[in-house]
């Protein structure tokens, strides 16, 4: 396991990526290791309000000459995404990361499946260069209600490329890409013969239901990253827990937030 | 100038007066990293009962003006498996041990405790008779006087070790209930746990928590654990108390000092902060060394009335 | 879309349901240029007694997460001087006045309701039965049902005007006294007065507060308020209730709403902002009109539990 | 009286002024009016950490071209201050203002002395330079604990200056000016026949108390700028009182801050 810490992390850059999501990079001292699929509690500011940290995917980690860079995507929905699309650059935040399980990236695979719907990118991003400089082939399926909530749109179809995979860009109306939700394109692939030896995905409840009845139907392996409410991120307040196919509830922030979808508990799906 | 740390509940002794609360702590070995359980007063386990307990449906937190409600509804692994896989561990480290007990029916709360008869290591039983968070039992043994004193009598029956019941803030009488403890054989009381409490959700216009309801944790309730420490220190001067509720800082821990705790859990704080019991307990030192208090144990029920 | 605002509590309509509470607002008149008390459903008054009184020594107030806590001691000016000075001025601009009524003896509090009986252009009293922060009087009332039902029994004897109790969050049973004051007459509960509660000086080793305790308000204590409310609706769902404590948003309004109040008192939020009640109810009308609802009134107890 | 406006305000600077104090100036729109003596309550952030606003006197109100520059003398003692003395220019804080009562300037005056200890300055050096441009003549007698703490020393000598009046400097520990409290350095003039019409005064509690007896001795009219905990403002919340001469209890935010030394209850006096 990749150790935990809590790193002292400085605004470095923020960027905005549509009306609603922005770019937040974090600079760290030191060398920081993480997996796609991790995630770490950011506290958004200094007191009480908002009290607890807010849970973000790490969307990439990079190295840099004595420190590290750690990025985020996140969308504005409150009180802490709020005070963190307006956080002063050079200003001073806690981050404690990396926690949770990430995604298989077994080097042996044929081809992947990625798939992200919305805000749900930023692992399954972060999943995309990491294969990408691995040269593991995959697809990666991007979903957003609208062209303007399409992210990193470039940087996704890079990595794709990279391995000869497609970016396969859809939105709900219409306005760039495939008219139709991301798991019906991958819906349409697969019945076209398209062969993945797994998922990860990442986005809205709906949109893992729809992957999962999928992944059942084909017979394919697919893995979840999920979001639960969390209070400290490592398992010790039993807050986030997730119920599993053997009735037992999980902490998702400790035994995810990456899960095999086969691993959960059917009524997890509303 | 060097700070003696140590101070005594009753016939327990510790090396310092910051312990991790229940429940917020896991079994003690989770944040071994920022948190080494032997460096603190003490550790008290979450809740443990005879079986383990799958706990309440989710959304089972949300967070409040500062602080939160939770609604676990005492998820445990059961105090076998405490016992078997985190007990040896803790024992191993050093670390001072206080098994918070909980059960739905009295004779449970003394199946943890004769469980744990068996073993080495634990220096304490917390009986938490003030979950508000599960329908049967517990809540009402906290909340009767006459039930407490009951329980607590079976609880003592079954161990010469420490024993601690922690009081709840919802009882209707609050020094009632601690007296009633105290008569059935408590060596110390702990206080406060948390606040009957509700988050609505407007827009689905259903409590936010499954199960409606939780206990209200954080800084939010600080000022009424104080009220309470106090109130039940001026009523029964020689017992033991530790107190919590919304510690953050060291300064917090000298105020429920001074309210007449003789040491502090920290429970939500570690949330915030997986090294809170640590950080607190060195703001607390510094505190001393630049107040020339040359033992914290001074500072126990030294408040002045005005 | 535009939204009906009226709410009714049982006999008396009110054109919005946003009130400015109890010891916040002054005698309705200090804030004219931020706040003109007619815009309101109805404005509370500082608790009244026969006899001005000096209230209590300072410091009275003091910060704390998310809340302040104070122990103003009920200074006011007392009946006379409001019905002379402040009240003409409030009926000439159609304000909705409460008289929040305050004594030390069962007898005081009859007092404060003749006397105001002389004077037109009063809607409503609400006995003051939980002020936590007097010796004599006030708070037993509040704490124990049956003196708490003789006393609202004497106050309805002496008006056919409507009749509040105001609800301790501090009383062992809150629902048996909230049952005691509808068997008292009383036509309305307003819940809650603020949570026993001190806070301590690190530095001095002595309470803040020169009373020593005092009531925490704020949104601190909103989570327990909600729960009061609603635990009160569930057991009397016919009687209506105002809610308080820590109301800062329309959101907290529509909470407060779906628990089971008719309508809601705003307090600590103008000491942060003079001008709260009306953006509270301005942001209450957003919110309705954004969620397509056409009269707040469905809101009221509109809580599903799962 | 003037008009209170709960106004949004800008903030423009912020300039150390000693290693605890500094100055903080903030833009409103529209013409501010204001006395000296006369304060306002300030956000210190959005949210509730720190609850309530803060009180803090006024230090100087400069008409612009449609906008008012609203000045602040600042000590850094705790969660709000430190919050303020880092607010990033442009930010908004909400500035409840003017409110109470000031300090007695009628143009009559043959002369006046006006008098501050450490962080009283504020309203003092507002009176002073309010004073200045009316031609009315004082003395300003400024101290501190040491060289470091004595705040705004120039304009001080200005303001005074323009009149013909004197700036005494003290300092505890005689780093700068006399080596003396301020009320000594005033007691010394008195005593050697200086006359004033009145004394202005905002300071510690220990300093206003030796001004008291000072006033006493030599029947000196007295109006002292006085703190307390306050929560409102505004006087609905009563938390501010001071206990009078005749017994009662007034909100200092209404009634005061500045008050006749000879309306103060004794005990007030520690
Ligand atoms: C493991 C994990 C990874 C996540 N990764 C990302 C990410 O990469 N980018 C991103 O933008 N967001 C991510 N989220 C969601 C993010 O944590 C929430 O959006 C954030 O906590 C909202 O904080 P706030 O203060 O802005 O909103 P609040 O004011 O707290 O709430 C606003 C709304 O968001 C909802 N909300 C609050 N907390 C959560 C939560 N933990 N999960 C889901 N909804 C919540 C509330 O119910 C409310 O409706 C992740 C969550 C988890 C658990
Ligand atoms: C009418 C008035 C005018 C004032 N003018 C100025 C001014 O011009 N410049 C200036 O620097 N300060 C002034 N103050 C004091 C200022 O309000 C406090 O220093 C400030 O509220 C402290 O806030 P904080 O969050 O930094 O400290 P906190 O963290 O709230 O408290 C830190 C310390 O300051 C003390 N304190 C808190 N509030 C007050 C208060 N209202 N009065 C006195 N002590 C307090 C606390 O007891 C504590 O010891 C004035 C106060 C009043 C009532
Ligand atoms: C998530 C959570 C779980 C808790 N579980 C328990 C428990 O199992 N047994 C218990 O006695 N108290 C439990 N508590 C109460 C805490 O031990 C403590 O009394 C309370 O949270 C107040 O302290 P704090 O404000 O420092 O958190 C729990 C609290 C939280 C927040
Ligand atoms: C400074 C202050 C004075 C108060 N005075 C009274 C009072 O005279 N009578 C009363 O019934 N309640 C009084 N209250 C209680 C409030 O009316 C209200 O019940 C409580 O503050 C909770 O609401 P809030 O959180 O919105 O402030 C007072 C509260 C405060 C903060
Ligand atoms: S967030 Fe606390 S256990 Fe997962
Ligand atoms: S601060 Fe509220 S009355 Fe003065």
């Amino acid at each position: 396991m990749i150790a935990r810490r809590d790193l002292a992390v400085c605004v470095a850059a923020r960027t905005d990526l549509s009306p609603t999501c922005f770019r937040l990079t974090l600079t760290a001292e030191g060398p920081v290791e993480a997996v796609p699929g991790q995630f770490g509690m950011l506290s958004c500011v200094e007191g009480f309000d908002p009290f607890l940290r807010r849970a973000f995917s790490l969307a990439g980690v990079s190295q840099r000459r004595g420190s590290t860079e750690v990025e985020f995507l996140i969308k504005e929905v409150g009180k802490g995404t709020t005070l963190l699309r307006h956080a002063t650059p050079g200003s001073e935040l806690r981050l404690l990361a990396p926690l949770g399980n990430g995604f298989s990236l077994d080097p042996g695979a044929h081809r992947l499946a990625l798939v992200a719907g919305g805000i749900g990118l930023p692992p399954v991003l972060f999943a995309a260069e990491v294969l990408a400089g691995r040269e593991t082939r995959f697809d990666l399926y991007l979903g957003a209600a609208n062209v303007a909530e399409l992210l990193e749109v470039e940087r996704c179809g890079k990595a794709a490329a990279a391995v000869g995979g497609e970016a396969v860009l859809t939105t709900d109306d219409g306005s760039r890409g495939e008219h139709a939700f991301v798991t019906t394109a991958l819906a349409r692939r697969l019945s076209q013969g398209r062969v993945y030896d797994r998922v990860l995905a990442c986005g809205p409840t709906p949109m893992l239901a729809a992957l999962t009845e999928l992944a059942r139907e084909h017979a394919l392996e697919t893995e979840l990253s999920l979001e639960e409410p969390m209070a400290c991120g490592v398992g010790v307040c039993l807050g986030c827990v997730v119920e599993l196919a053997d009735g037992r509830y999980v902490p998702t922030c400790k035994e995810g937030p990456v899960f095999p979808a086969a691993r959960l508990a059917a009524r997890w799906w509303p | 100038m060097s700070v003696r740390l140590g101070v005594e509940l009753g016939k327990l002794a510790v090396a310092n007066p910051i312990m991790a609360a229940s429940g917020t702590f896991g079994y003690g070995l989770d944040l071994l990293e920022f948190c080494p359980p032997e460096r603190l007063g003490a550790v008290v386990t979450k809740g443990l009962s005879p079986k383990p307990r799958r706990g309440s449906p989710t959304p089972r937190i949300v967070e409040t003006a500062a602080g939160m409600i939770n609604a676990i509804g005492l998820q445990n692994i059961g105090v076998e498996a405490f016992c078997i896989e985190a007990l040896p561990v803790l024992r191993q480290r050093g670390a001072v041990v206080a098994v918070n007990v909980f059960g739905e029916r009295m004779e449970e709360y003394v199946e943890v405790i004769e469980r744990c008869e068996r073993e080495e290591g634990i220096a304490a039983y917390e009986l938490n008779v003030s979950c508000p968070n599960v329908t049967a039992g517990g809540i009402e043994f906290g909340h009767d006087p006459a039930q407490l004193e009951r329980l607590t009598r079976m609880g003592r029956a079954a161990t010469r070790r420490v024993l601690w019941v922690k009081l709840s803030p919802n009882a209707p009488d609050l020094v009632g209930t601690a007296r009633a403890a105290v008569d059935g054989g408590a060596d110390g009381l702990t206080l406060i746990n948390t606040l009957r409490a509700m988050a609505i959700d407007a827009e689905k216009r259903r409590p936010v928590l499954a199960r409606g309801c939780g206990g209200l944790s954080g800084p939010a309730i600080k000022p009424i654990a104080l009220r309470m420490v106090w109130e039940v220190h001026r009523a029964l001067p020689s017992v033991p108390l530790v107190g919590i509720g919304g510690v953050e800082t060291g300064r917090d821990v000298v105020e429920f000092l001074l309210a007449g705790a003789s040491a502090v859990q920290v429970g939500t704080a570690i949330f915030r902060d997986p090294a809170a019991p640590l950080h607190i307990l060195g703001e607390l030192e510094r505190f001393c060394a630049e107040h020339g208090i040359a033992e914290v144990r001074e500072l126990v029920g030294a408040l002045e009335w005005h």
